[in-house]
């Protein structure tokens, strides 16, 4: 099959959903001509002209207003949010409106808005163009949560995203746009809900996604070589909705539940799907207490030694692994 | 523009319904059955009535937390909404949203909204789907003066503005934010100067003359329409209630209420109707007991109404 | 000892800070004349002018961005954000600005900067206005997140933020500012991250704050009662800093966690208490399984019936002690 | 208005010193030692000279992601400047903040901001403060063409107006946002238009003509001081690089940077001090020399520092 990059992939869902169906348009920042930040949209203006890959002002919340605007009158936008830290500016929108519209109008609306952002660390983009704050978004009920780390998964993801009919929060991590790996030609989606397991194992459950899944499965199979350690790596896809069954079902078998994600620690989704584990009937088979490998409870720092420091990375999970295992 | 008398009649009809409306509001809240702050409308039903006679059930409107004027002003029936602020299953939300978030995107009332200048951005969207989609559909954007103080009013007006929407920004300039005086608050006599800062034509209108608003919206929808973009209209007006239901008022005096009381504009329209375009008396009569009668049923209908299941709450949170 | 509310102990604390100290000033919507939406500053516009008792075009990004401005160039601004869901048109001020300011300049500035604001259901006002998301500043580095239930700790603890240096988010309860309880005549402040057993018990342990606590306590008094069973109950106070020590000894006491609020149970604060006791030593000593007493996961619903249900109350969190102590 | 042939000379110094400055910055860039997005002020010095030569070290600026120019023109040292970009230990913020992040409180400048109108409220609270603590303070609030459509700019505006603050809103309209054309993006082709809707002074300003910028924004300084409140400055000029170091500016044609190049603001108050003010070329130069030697420096300065030691990311979090 052929290998192509999370960036590729994301844009094949666009033209494909874009080539499908013609309400569906894209809005964001610089998205036009320049092809987004991170080169996601580059070359669609060509192809679809301005209307449809439509360059907005420096107005976040205008963006997201509009957005929602034309999601709740026939259209269904793609919005692009250049990132995350921005939704700062933008939240009364994602938050007070679209995600909660349909419920307090008595179900009288759809809202088929897809908002497209990124966050994470790793490029020294400092405190304020570096956040993960995904769990914002999780915590608000309406809006549905998406963070893919595959080529594979982000194509299938975002497709799935684009005819929800409801506010999605898709949130890509800037150094996982380059991520290569392989997406069938044919045509497919990936149904929300549904964790994938990306690895077996049974000896501990490993939970990651978004950047931070290469690096768990590499320290999965470095477990493996060196400590003889079998990790079950689960990759939710989906925060919201969550698929609780596949995380409990991997611990009650494992009994050692290790989470990583690059917001920190404090509140992050990590917590929560302790939470969940340590209220079900999985926790009768608990082995070991719970290991979180996560973000320092700092804002992002600019220097190299010190954003690696406070940004997990394969040895903390690796570390993690063996802890959860007991393995000194 | 149509100025036939059933337009007229018509108009002072929906005035009227929205004053006994939110006679009938008040009636309830002091009774304790409507929950949450309530703002009514009363004494600035010319605005919405004046600007939503401009529209028809495909066009569209974003209101506010003091929402129930235009919501009845763009169609909205009094019977779903008294249901609605009573929080029973058959109001417009099945009892979810009360009276800052009446909808009803069927006939263009893309909600009331509780946050301040929440709907502006909303408007745009509306506008900007009317135009991506090749209707002449055309969005009314409803706000206070308060509202023009928010991030949202600049960033949904320039959007508007670069874009040529089909969309009209009007602002209801009640001299107050909740209590905060337009006078202190906002940096410019007029709303309508702020039109500066998008390049689109900016007009002060008496919003307390159902006619005047009537005639100003009109140009901007049909200039919306064709194409010419966004339009800033400000109607001078009063809340001649306090801020919500049970406000102290004490940031204003008796004397500024009484003098706006002079120019409460349903009396002021039902004698321009009979003195200057030979309106019988008893026609109007005939309307406001019909409205009587309506009103009454529609509260009969809410108070009947059973509350929701309580399995509607977990209804309507996504779409499936 | 006299007996005041939590408004009047609140306004007490602004009366107490600003005469000690002329930088302390009050800045929000509708605060002057009207004395706030819930009448926390009534009466001190005449007490100390229109300066100190600042009213504030409706324009939180500027309120916030103002008083930070303010408090990182000598002065003390306490900001009443009138609901707390209105933090969403703020959020990057907050968020981006004043939670990581010192941080990002490395140290040189100190940000004396409180933020007043109230969340919660109960009086029918929607979902726009009964938010409950101290969650989302928990996860923020660089915030302090305080939510104080009784008069006491209402007073001790906004006086204890108003003379810290850094960003208070200082969270109410609109039901809350009722209640009743005692307050000395004599100043005092409380300090932050010491966690308060408000009811010693020896077989479960229950974490509860704000408008909650009162709830907590009485479900406490009822199953000591009717099942015999003995309540720990434990409020932290403040959620930043987070009294860790109480609260895993408290557990590893009991076995037993029960943990409610007011937020959605998804990614609300007691995930984040829970995940801290499956990763603690208390681990070791745990007999059953969590219980989280939560709001449902839904938009706020405005009618009464509706709202009732989705909030927690004394049955839920008394229910949840039995689940917790396997009583039927 | 001091225009003294010292003042100026130190105004042509701090231009070419950010020049210079930027230049090396450019260099670092490529030689991989800077991380993150960098944003060059090459081009439009003029500004935040001319701005800035109207403060002293009290007064208070609020910055931009583009920001080192008006870091250095108001007082900053490009030592630990560079030592910043380059995330050292001896850095402005420890090497914590980077290109986005320099402040320099001490001395009034309260931050770059990776956020486009983040500072805007900041600047309106410097100048609350200065009023409330009774100086005679002023604060110059940088910020761009672009970020003119955010939200957060109005509402600062609007604030600053109403209470009179002692702020200069200094607006550089480089033609472009990030990559969006102002004439585009922007619903007016002045953004000092938009001083309309605060009932304040808007002036447009040659942003290449320092002198220019300099007698506007000290105008307005003045005025702010005396209590006059807020004005509203808008320097057109452009920015020579693109909009971040490696920009491949698909957006923008080679002629127009040409055009522009040709107004470039440093060669031009050069010529301006020989042709009219007297100065000797050889002083000139001299400036020239040391400006070369004291960047070399900083950059050896910033080569030889060491990175922060790792304890380093737990401090700051939280003044104790
Ligand atoms: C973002 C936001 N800030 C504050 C409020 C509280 N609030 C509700 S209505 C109101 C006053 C609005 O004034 P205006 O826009 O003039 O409308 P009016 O009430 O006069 O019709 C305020 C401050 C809110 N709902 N949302
Ligand atoms: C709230 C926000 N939106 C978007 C961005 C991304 N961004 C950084 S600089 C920039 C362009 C700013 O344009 P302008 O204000 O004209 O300043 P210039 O870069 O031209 O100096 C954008 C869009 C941001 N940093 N913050
Ligand atoms: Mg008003
Ligand atoms: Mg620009």
């Amino acid at each position: 099959m052929r290998t192509i990059t999370v960036k590729d992939a994301l844009q094949e869902a666009i033209i494909e959903e874009m080539d499908r169906d013609e309400n569906v348009f894209v809005m964001g920042e610089d998205i036009a001509e320049h092809g987004g930040i991170y080169g996601v949209t580059q070359g669609l203006l060509e192809k679809y002209g301005k209307e449809r890959i439509r360059n907005t002002p420096i107005s976040e919340s205008a963006l997201i207003g509009s957005a929602l605007g034309a999601a709740i009158t026939g259209m269904r936008p793609i919005a692009e949010l250049m990132y995350i830290d921005f939704t700062a500016v933008a939240m009364d929108q994602i938050v007070n409106q679209a995600a909660k519209m349909r419920y307090m109008f008595g179900g009288k609306v759809d809202v088929p808005l897809v908002i497209r952002t990124q966050g994470g660390g790793g490029r020294g983009s400092a405190a304020q163009h570096s956040q993960s704050l995904e769990a914002w978004f999780m915590h608000v009920p309406g809006l549905k949560v998406v963070m893919p780390s595959t080529p594979y998964d982000a194509k299938g993801l975002l497709k799935t995203a684009i005819r929800d009919d409801n506010p999605v929060m898709f949130i890509e991590q800037k150094m996982a746009y380059s991520f290569k790996g392989e997406v069938p030609e044919e045509e497919y989606t990936i149904p929300f809900g549904k964790a994938d397991i990306k690895r077996e194992g049974t000896d501990v459950t490993l939970v990651a996604n978004s950047y931070l899944l290469p690096r768990a499965l590499e320290a999965a199979e470095r477990m493996e070589k060196e400590e003889g350690i079998s990790t079950e790596v689960i990759d939710p896809l989906t925060l919201v909705p969550f698929d609780e069954e596949t995380i409990i079902k991997s611990v009650s078998k494992t009994g050692r539940l290790v989470v990583t994600h690059e917001a920190v620690k404090r509140g992050g989704f990590g917590a929560e799907i302790a939470a969940k584990i340590y209220e079900s009937d999985a926790f009768y088979y608990l082995d070991a207490p719970l290991q979180r490998v996560a973000g320092l409870e700092v804002p992002t720092p600019y220097s190299a030694k010190l954003e690696n420091f406070a940004m997990p990375d394969t040895d903390n999970i690796a570390d993690a692994i063996k802890k959860a295992c007991y393995v000194k | 523009m149509d100025k036939s008398k059933d337009k007229l009649l018509e108009m002072y009809e929906k005035m009227k319904k929205i004053r006994l409306f939110e006679d009938n509001a008040i009636k309830l809240f002091n009774q304790g059955l409507v929950r949450g702050p309530m703002h009514v409308y009363t004494g600035e039903e010319a605005v919405a009535v004046g600007a939503c006679s401009n529209l028809n059930d495909a066009d569209y409107i974003t209101s506010t937390h003091r929402g129930h004027g235009h919501c009845i002003a763009k169609g909205g029936k009094v019977d779903k909404m008294a249901a609605e602020l009573l929080g029973r299953g058959t109001g417009y939300c099945k009892g979810k949203g009360g009276s800052m978030h009446i909808a009803d995107p069927e006939i263009g009332i893309l909600g009331a909204n509780g946050i301040v200048a929440g709907g502006m951005g909303i408007a745009a969207g509306a506008g900007l789907s009317a135009k991506m989609r090749g209707t002449d559909q055309a969005a009314i954007c409803f706000f206070g003066d308060g509202a023009t103080n928010e991030g949202a009013f600049h960033e949904a007006l320039n959007m508007a503005a670069i874009w040529d929407l089909p969309v009209v920004f009007v602002c209801e300039n009640n001299l107050y934010g909740l209590t905060g005086p337009a006078e202190e608050m906002l940096s410019v006599k007029d709303v309508a100067a702020r039109a500066t800062s998008y390049d689109i034509p900016g007009v002060v209108v008496d919003g307390n003359d159902v006619l005047d608003v009537y005639e100003a919206v009109g140009e901007a929808v049909k200039r919306a329409r064709q194409g010419g973009g966004p339009s800033l209209i400000e109607a001078k007006t009063y809340r001649l209630k306090g801020h919500f239901v049970g406000d102290p008022c004490v940031y204003r005096d008796d004397e500024e209420v009484e003098m706006w009381r002079k120019k409460e504009p349903i009396k002021r329209f039902k004698k321009h109707l009979i003195d200057n375009e030979g309106i019988d008396e008893e026609i109007i009569a005939e309307i406001d007991k019909n409205l009587e009668k309506e009103l009454k049923a529609a509260v009969k209908f809410a108070k009947e109404s059973p509350d929701p299941e309580i399995e509607v709450v977990f209804e309507d949170v996504f779409s499936d």
